[in-house]
């Protein structure tokens, strides 16, 4: 065994680390958030040397994981997700001692999936991710937590069973289990047909696809802070990452069938998703929609069914995870004690703080896809992909989308500008918080200024050259 | 042949019931009784492991969790369900669900799986079978179930802690 | 390098604002903006030489600069009506103001030397926020309506040109050439026709909207209304011209089988535009939206200048957005110091104010004159040379512009005229002051200059104009 | 010997079951039971094809299936009394504060 | 070429430097620096003519490039000046009676606040005048043109807290906007078809050109446009009597001696075209004919001394424009000449006689005048004498010139329209002369403040009154001196100057005697009011110029102001539906936000809804359910 899962196996060590901590020292939880940032640290540490390191792509577990470049980035991305929100939750007592270890399990199931190749792997992953999701979003305390922590539940467990019935199927009707053998294998098309169909639907379920999207402003609404920032990131880079494997890796032949459906599914998602941003006052609910548009972008990488359709997506995951990061800390911080922000609370943000006024600015233009930031290269190389793939409807619905959506994202800044009425309020900076807006926020500059080297990433780590 | 027919009604059976029951008591009982049936089935399919684990851990584990909740959520109160309240939401999902599984069960009899011709391997589906895939090959898959149910503890931990003194303010806002 | 000069100039300036002391902030930016027109006088007397920096090299993008004659006098025009209009920006926007000011400086000159897609796009699009910001926080009641207004219908616009642009670059890489966005690689390739046309009016739409022209000219009532008057200046001013720029420096290269095929279409569409702003002009009762209203018809000019696919339209196209910049301008800052003045914008509060403001009177008459096209300053350089491409193009539309010309001096005249003589029947005003006639003197002075010199644009626009349209091999326009 | 197909059929209803259960039933316990069955409908499908395929894998598959399961209804339970904490009855339609 | 940059920059720097140092000039300065400004470039103009002369008289051309004006592909067009004989009449003229006018604007300006800016404005106008006339293509040609509109621009609207001046302003540069863009599409569709618009090189193109094409027509048409609005040719003419609201000084060069007949030098400079485009050709002398007698009928009941005496200019434009379309080139610009002389000198007496009565202009309170000002009554008698046509007074020689042309040339018709024309001018001219210096005094009160007109005024007045007297014997000088620019190209024959038939001069300068006696006999010995029969019909259409100014009100003027409204509806709908775009996607989301009810159940039939689909989509593609 070589050292290739090393960076999930450190994330299981950091679980035990994180609650012997709790266990050790009830009254400093702190030692807990480093415990959980440092196993993320070394796991990410471990995941760039991977990368560098040219022995993959490697398969394992009889066939059960892949690691290769592109499970590697995910990582990246999940552990820069999960880093992001231990840091906007840093030591904060409404969330409990024992936040950071359940970030850290869920964490495990994202880097599972984006490793899974075969159907239980996949199914673990899934599950790894969502339980202690469900936890979390139950965890804040206050009604609509407990609410959203319910309806993710039941919601979940019901598209578990769908995945899982879906499986089944396609376990029968090709008699394997393995992504990678799927194409190789005789198909009982219809069967399989049934099966792709679940299947698909489990998995566009944990990545907000309309209309299996419902779960998702409800559940970020409640969900404390932090843990919104988690799902809306992480779980959709796992979610992405998983169904892009599942459909590249097992029918990347049969592409016919199943490439269209997601490509309506794309459009439908993109344009809806963003037409019902338009109507949000809750800026958690409306970086929910806009986590559901945006779910309909990453879908244009995976139904564009080439490589740059795969890179696009990855870079895409990158860009709009940082810009959502740069926001919800952003917004955490406006928030202080309060459980959400809406748009009322903005007004004046630019007097109280201009600095984050700037921050907010910037995650919010590159969400809207405007040059210099990372969110507009991360469309560009999507409308690429739309367009090898002579899928300009994809592009027409992606632009569309985002002339949608753009209202949405500019409203929050006009608010910001607005002169408020009354004192103004000065807003503290948790340090921890400082940290990520500002890393997140030079990363979308830097993604749009000079992207080159992330696209050179990307494009090594997902060069699957069965693709044209 | 007759076996299954009486097993599949009995599973039938026990699934309807749970979702016609007008007492959830009376669901997670009928629920226990499809359980059980597919428990037997697992014995005529060569899976005599999981049938065993079927009984103790869905059966014995789950529904005992099941009902001990719903005794403790339903005790002394009217537990009988209310109208239904969404418009055309029984039509819908019955229309819906005739649809899935009715289709998914013709294609399931229409287009059997392949069939391997010849005798089952020894120790299929046995402990002993099961032990040597668990421990070996497939060992870190339940490592990853172990994961999950420490996360379900944490889970219970963490969502049923005594709630906090009131909301004590964690910035502190200047005086306005 | 003096083009990145003109470019970082802004940029270094800005941020540099950002830490000023309040008071500072206009000085700073003037400086800036003085700095950069430097530049400017350096790469026109010294080296123009451009930057061709690799960027995204998985892309085939490249930082490519360029000042060739189409845009290197568009840049000066940037140049110079950013120091006119800091220097006319009141001292108490803050800095925040002056920060927006030089961003925008910074992206209309990158804009104006791209000529790579990727980077032109870019740069049209970064331009949007600071006007966006700046309609938002210092502009009228009705500010964040046309902030909106103008981000969502530009941005509408360049999002459908962002397609054009992916897909121009993919064709022609599927054609077998390399993935690039380099506008001369890309000039003059074969596009299946039936995509080629909806790839046209995917570009042309943005460019529409950006200048703008009718019917996509939605935004402009309540931007050029609302927003503060250097700002004013400097979307009318500059950033109109980026639209019909646009339509010059990438679509004439890339499309002009279509241009061909859809001229008549698109002569008709500016003709009506052209009507349509003078008409509504004519009837206008806020001094701005006259103005406003008569820089839309002079915008259809140009486009009609263009579609009329002649050397001589193309030309004075190119010329006249320069001479229309410098005039529009200039009379947008000085109906600002007007309405700063006298606290309103309808021209009936006013009347006779030659008697207490005859300075403010006679750069208020020289630019409107300019507007309208007075034989002797630019603004007839411009028209004459596009009526005659239209004459040698489609004759009709001469006509129309012929007569457009003489609604333009009715329209504008009745404006100076309501507001400045007549009997005085509102109180008195502050004439200008020493230090703005100081940088109204030598603006007025660039307008005659150019005015009775053309030839000193025209000659230098000429090469590249030869080669946006490839006349030299197909022979012109008719 | 069954007959296999039946069974996967028998699997399909026994999901549509659940399915209905967890569209109608307002009590979330019995949603949740619903749930259970259509995942419990899955495994056995899983366990079908691996009798029909002489393959353990499926047979695993549905080991992980039902100790998912005991995680899942573990955290699933708790939620659902920390929700049920405070409220009457047991009505999923009164759980509907996040909306729009 | 020198000289000719300095004789047209000494105005200008004139204009520049009234402008520019107008705090600090002693208040009686300008008037003086503009004055002598003007007299050196007209000492200027006699040595260049005179340098002119002594060429070989087939190149009496002095032309010149001073800069680029535009080049690259498309236009390439010079700042070219172009002196040749033709010029050179205008150069004197323009020069000379300017210099005359500034001087007398010293004392007809001195008590007015704007005495430095009316100085300023007048030299700016003569700088463009002079552009007008040297200019060696018709671009510079059209600069010129504009710039002495927007100079008539500033002078008619020079009184600018007058409402009626600033209307009458607006109208007279709108209207010769008309004729500069009519100008503009000419040049352009000349240059289009020659690459080139200077003289030279155009000429060289007509002389070898066959007549009659539509493309001459129409260019030759543009250019009339253009020449009709600035001399105020009918249907363009009403802005010429409106703009009698400037200062009287300014009537006198402008609207009367220079600007207004650029019109018939841009004709007679274009006389090569002219003969390729007959039809046009015809259409100039009709025109001309029409508005002269068609203004000489206004002038009939018209009750401002300035008002009749505009009516009188567009009329005798209507001769040289009449010259133009009979070929009498070299008589049109002989009767410019003496028309420039003796309207000059009407317009200044004119101005005198306003002076002398305290801005007073209705000749109901005139009369009687000569005995108060006597020298101002000599030059006005000269110069009406010469404007009846009665020999051997100037406008004797020069109207006899174009219509015995006229009739030798076979126009019978535009000849006895001319003839009828001489007649009426000169009944109008002498009421207008009776009305004002015999009589009755009609106003005691400002009878009694009248005098003399102060000798700076005066002079001027008297040597263009000698002019008007002795202008005629110009025109053998003129015949000679002009030969070598007419019969430099071809079809030429008809220009110089003719002597018509002697039964036609007896008609003429009989219908002008007769008139004046009817003239005296109503208005000296029976005493009538000027207001007499201007209540009914014929004299009260002709009080109202037919009603000109309603109909371009009704033709043009309110059809555009309707467009204008309809435009703004337009516009509203244009914006309203921006906004109700946006809007309604607003509402549309705002509809939609409500599908998220916040029921469980319904986002799990949501996903079976999905499920449902896909299964059917998939099923579809593969072709299972077909």
């Amino acid at each position: 065994m070589s050292g290739a899962l090393g960076p999930e196996y450190t994330i299981v060590l950091g679980v035990f680390a994180t609650m012997i901590m709790v266990m050790l020292a009830k009254n400093r939880t702190i030692l807990a958030y480093w415990a959980a940032l440092a196993a993320v640290v070394v796991s990410g540490v471990w995941t760039i040397i991977l990368w560098s390191d040219r022995a993959l792509p490697l398969s394992l577990y009889a066939q059960g994981v892949t690691v290769d470049g592109f499970s590697l980035v995910i990582n990246g991305l999940v552990l820069l997700a999960s880093a992001g929100a231990l840091l906007i939750g840093w030591n904060d007592e409404r969330y409990g001692a024992d936040f950071p270890a359940l970030v850290l399990l869920a964490l495990l199931g994202m880097m599972v999936l984006g490793l899974a190749n075969n159907f239980l792997v996949l199914f673990l992953g899934i599950e790894l991710l969502s339980l202690p999701l469900y936890i979390l979003a139950a965890s804040g305390g206050y009604a609509e937590s407990r609410e959203a922590g319910l309806k993710y539940l039941l919601l979940g467990a019901f598209s578990s069973g769908i995945l899982l019935f879906g499986l089944a199927l396609l376990y029968g009707a090709s008699g394997t289990m393995v992504f990678t053998q799927l194409g190789n294998s005789p198909l009982i098309l219809p069967l399989a047909g049934a099966g792709l169909a679940l299947t698909v639907v489990g998995l566009v379920f944990k990545l907000g696809i309309i209309p299996f999207h419902m779960w998702v402003p409800d559940v970020y609404e409640g969900s404390p802070l932090p843990v919104t920032s988690y799902m809306a990131f992480g779980t959709k880079v796992a979610a992405a990452a998983v169904l892009l494997r599942f459909l590249f890796f097992g029918f990347s032949l049969a592409v016919g069938w199943w490439e269209p459906a997601l490509g309506y599914l794309a459009v439908l998602t993109m344009v809806a998703g963003n037409l019902l941003a338009l109507a949000q006052k809750d800026m958690k609910r409306l970086l929910a929609y806009s986590g559901i548009a945006n779910a309909g972008y990453v879908l244009v990488g995976i139904s564009a069914h080439n490589q740059s359709g795969a890179r696009a997506m990855l870079f895409y995951l990158l860009v709009y995870g940082l810009a959502v990061l740069a926001a919800f800390a952003v917004f955490t911080m406006v928030a202080g004690d309060r459980k959400s922000v809406s748009l009322n609370d903005l007004t004046g943000l630019a007097r109280r703080s201009p600095w984050l006024t700037a921050f907010l600015t910037v995650a919010m233009l590159s969400l809207a896809g405007i040059p210099l930031t990372g969110g507009f290269v991360g469309k560009f190389y999507l409308l690429q992909a739309a367009l090898y793939a002579n899928e300009p409807g994809l592009a027409i619905g992606l632009v569309v989308g985002a002339m949608i959506g753009l209202a949405a994202y500019v409203r929050p800044l006009q608010r910001a500008f607005q002169a408020g009425d009354g004192a103004v309020v000065p807003i503290r900076w948790p340090i921890a918080g400082a940290v990520v807006v500002i890393i997140a926020v030079l990363g979308t500059i830097g993604l749009g200024v000079y992207p080159a080297p992330i696209v050179h990433i990307v494009n090594h780590s997902a060069a699957f050259d069965w693709l044209h | 042949m007759i076996a299954f027919v009486i097993l599949a009604i009995l599973a039938l059976g026990g699934g309807v019931g749970v979702v016609v029951a007008r007492q959830p008591v009376h669901s997670a009982l009928f629920l226990i009784m499809n359980i059980l049936a597919l428990a037997i089935f697992y014995i005529l399919l060569s899976a005599e492991f999981l049938a065993a684990a079927q009984v103790i851990v869905y059966a014995g584990a789950i529904m005992v969790l099941f009902l001990f909740v719903v005794t403790l959520l339903t005790a002394g109160k009217d537990d009988a369900e209310p109208q239904e309240s969404l418009q055309g939401q029984r039509l819908t999902a019955g229309i819906l669900a005739v649809l899935a599984g009715g289709g998914l069960a013709v294609l399931g009899v229409l287009f059997p799986s392949r069939s391997v011709p010849f005798g089952l391997p020894p120790n299929f589906g046995n402990l002993h079978g099961m032990g040597l895939n668990l421990w070996n090959q497939d060992f870190v898959y339940l490592a990853a179930v172990a994961l999950m149910l420490l996360t379900a503890a944490i889970g219970v931990l963490v969502l049923n802690r005594p709630p906090r003194e009131g909301p004590k303010p964690r910035v502190k806002e200047g005086d306005s | 390098m003096f083009l990145v000069w003109l470019l970082a100039v802004p940029l270094a300036g800005a941020i540099v604002t950002l830490w000023a002391p309040a008071k500072g902030a206009k000085g700073v930016a003037a400086i800036t903006s003085f700095v950069a027109l430097l530049g400017y006088v350096g790469l026109l007397f010294v080296n123009r030489a451009g930057v061709n920096w690799p960027w995204i090299a998985a892309w085939g993008v490249r930082f490519h600069l360029q000042a060739d004659g189409l845009g290197l006098f568009l840049l000066g025009l940037n140049a110079v009506l950013f120091v006119v209009a800091i220097l006319a920006s009141s001292e108490d926007m803050g800095r925040i103001y002056y920060f927006w000011l030089l961003v925008l400086e910074f992206a209309v000159a990158g804009l104006f030397a791209a000529v790579d897609l990727f980077v032109f796009y870019v740069f049209w699009e970064v331009l949007l926020v600071p006007v966006f910001f700046l309609l938002t926080q210092w502009s009228g009641a009705r500010g964040r309506t046309a902030a909106l207004k103008w981000l969502i219908m530009n941005l509408v616009g360049s999002f459908f040109m962002l397609v054009g642009i992916v897909a121009v670059a993919v064709i022609h890489h599927q054609n077998g050439g390399a993935f690039t966005f380099e506008i001369a690689a890309l000039s003059g390739m074969a596009i299946p026709a039936g995509i080629a046309t909806w790839l046209f009016f995917a570009f042309l739409v943005a460019f529409w909207i950006k200048a703008p022209l009718w019917p996509l000219h939605g935004w402009m009532p309540d931007t050029y209304g609302e927003s503060p008057a250097p700002v004013t200046a400097l979307i009318s001013g500059v950033l109109s011209k980026a639209g019909i720029y646009g339509i010059l420096r990438v679509m004439m290269p890339i499309f002009l089988p279509q241009f061909r095929q859809f001229q008549l279409l698109l002569l008709i569409l500016a003709a009506i535009g052209l009507l349509y702003g003078a008409l509504a002009a004519l009837r206008q009762t806020d001094m701005k939206m006259v103005t406003a209203y008569g820089s839309l018809s002079h915008m259809a000019m140009m486009a009609l200048g263009i579609f009329s696919l002649t050397e001589a339209g193309i030309l004075g196209t190119t010329y006249y957005m320069v001479a229309h910049g410098l005039m529009v301008g200039g009379l947008f800052i000085v109906l600002g110091l007007l309405e700063s003045r006298t606290g309103t914008r309808t021209i009936q509060d006013m009347a006779g104010l030659n008697q207490s403001a005859p300075r403010l009177a006679a750069y208020f008459l020289f630019f409107v004159l300019g507007t309208l096209g007075l034989p002797g300053l630019p603004g007839f350089v411009g028209e004459y040379m596009i009526i005659q491409g239209l004459i040698q193009s489609q004759v009709v539309f001469a006509v129309i512009a012929g007569f457009v010309l003489v609604v333009a001096a009715w329209y504008m005249l009745r404006v100076f005229q309501a507001v400045m003589q007549g009997p005085a029947r509102s109180s008195a005003i502050r004439d200008l002051l020493a230090r703005q006639v100081a940088w109204l003197v030598p603006l007025a002075g660039l307008v005659v200059f150019i005015g009775i010199w053309p030839a000193g644009i025209t000659s230098h626009a000429v090469p590249s104009l030869y080669h946006v349209m490839h006349f030299a091999s197909q022979g012109g326009g008719r | 010997m069954i007959p296999l197909n039946w069974v996967v059929a028998l699997g399909a209803a026994l999901f549509a079951i659940g399915a209905v259960g967890v569209l109608v039933r307002k009590n979330p316990l019995i949603m949740f039971m619903a749930a259970e069955m259509m995942w419990n409908a899955a495994a056995l499908v899983f366990v079908t094809f691996a009798r029909s395929f002489h393959d353990m894998t499926g047979q695993v598959m549905a080991f992980i299936i039902i100790g998912t399961a005991a995680a899942e209804v573990g955290i699933g339970l708790a939620i659902i009394v920390s929700v049920y904490h405070h409220r009457h009855r047991l009505d999923i339609d009164e759980v509907s504060e996040l909306k729009g | 070429m020198q000289d000719l940059v300095e004789i047209l920059i000494l105005p200008l720097i004139g204009a520049g430097t009234i402008t520019a140092f107008k705090g600090i000039m002693p208040r009686r300065l300008p008037g003086i620096w503009a004055s002598f400004l003007v007299a050196v470039s007209f000492v200027l103009s006699v040595a260049a003519d005179r340098r002119l002369g002594q060429l070989a008289a087939h190149h009496r051309v002095i032309t010149g490039v001073l800069w680029n004006w535009v080049t690259g592909f498309g236009p390439t067009i010079h700042w070219r000046l172009y002196f040749d004989p033709l010029s050179a009449v205008w150069l004197l003229i323009i020069t000379g009676v300017g210099a005359l006018i500034h001087i007398y604007s010293i004392g007809y300006m001195h008590d007015d606040p704007g005495e430095g800016r009316f100085f300023a404005y007048l030299n700016f106008f003569i700088f463009s005048m002079l552009l007008l006339v040297l200019a060696g293509n018709l671009a510079i040609l059209l600069i010129g043109w504009a710039l002495v509109g927007l100079a008539s621009y500033f002078l008619i609207g020079f009184w600018y807290e007058r409402p009626s001046a600033v209307a009458a302003a607006k109208k007279a540069f709108v209207m010769n906007t008309l004729g500069d863009v009519g100008i503009l599409l000419g040049l352009a569709l000349l240059y289009v078809h020659y690459h080139g618009i200077g003289y030279a090189h155009l000429f060289r193109i007509f002389d070898t050109a066959r007549p009659g094409s539509a493309f001459f027509e129409w260019s030759a048409f543009l250019l009339y446009l253009g020449a009709m609005a600035k001399s105020a040719q009918f249907p363009l003419h009403m802005w010429l009597a409106d703009a009698m609201e400037g200062p009287t000084p300014v009537s006198a060069l402008i609207h009367a001696a220079t600007m207004v007949t650029a019109g018939v030098y841009l004709m007679t400079r274009l006389y090569p075209l002219l003969r390729l485009a007959p039809f046009t050709h015809q259409l100039i002398g009709a025109i001309g004919a029409f508005t002269a007698i068609f203004a000489a009928s206004i002038a009939f009941f018209q009750q401002d001394i300035k008002k009749v005496l505009a009516y009188s200019t567009l009329s005798q434009l209507g001769y040289m424009f009449l010259a133009v379309g009979v070929g009498a080139y070299t008589a049109g610009v002989f009767h410019f000449m003496t028309h420039a002389f003796f309207k000059a000198t009407l317009f200044l007496a004119a101005g005198s006689v306003i002076h002398a009565l305290a801005g007073e202009q209705d000749l109901g309170q005139m009369g009687g005048l000569w005995r108060k000002m006597p020298w101002t009554m000599a030059s006005f008698l000269a110069a009406t004498l010469a404007i009846a046509g009665i020999p051997p007074f100037a406008g004797y020689f020069s109207k006899e010139a174009i219509l015995g042309q006229a009739y030798n040339s076979g126009h019978l018709v535009l000849w006895a329209v001319g003839v009828l024309t001489a007649g009426m001018t000169s009944y109008y001219m002498f009421r207008l002369f009776f009305l004002t210096f015999f009589g009755k005094p009609r106003n005691a009160k400002l009878y009694d403040h009248a005098h003399e007109a102060p000798l700076v005024m005066t002079i001027p007045v008297v040597i263009l009154g000698v002019f008007s007297v002795i202008g005629g014997f110009f025109g053998s000088w003129l015949n000679g001196w002009l030969s070598p620019a007419f019969h430099q190209y071809l079809g030429a024959s008809t220009a110089p100057l003719e002597h018509g038939p002697v039964f036609g001069t007896v008609v003429t300068v009989g219908l002008a005697v007769i008139a004046f006696f009817v003239a005296y006999w109503l208005f000296v010995a029976r005493g009538i009011q000027p207001q007499a029969g201007t209540t009914r019909a014929p004299g009260l259409w002709m009080l109202k110029a037919w009603g000109m100014d309603a109909a371009w009100t009704a033709v043009a003027v309110n059809p555009l102001k309707w467009l204008g409204d309809a435009m703004l509806a337009v516009e509203r709908a244009i914006l309203a539906g921006v906004v109700g775009l946006a809007d309604g996607i607003q509402a549309w989301a705002s509809d939609l936000a409500p599908i998220q009810t916040g029921y469980v159940r319904r986002y799990a039939l949501s996903i079976m809804v999905g499920v449902v689909a896909l299964l059917a989509y998939y099923l579809i593609r593969i072709g299972f359910i077909s």
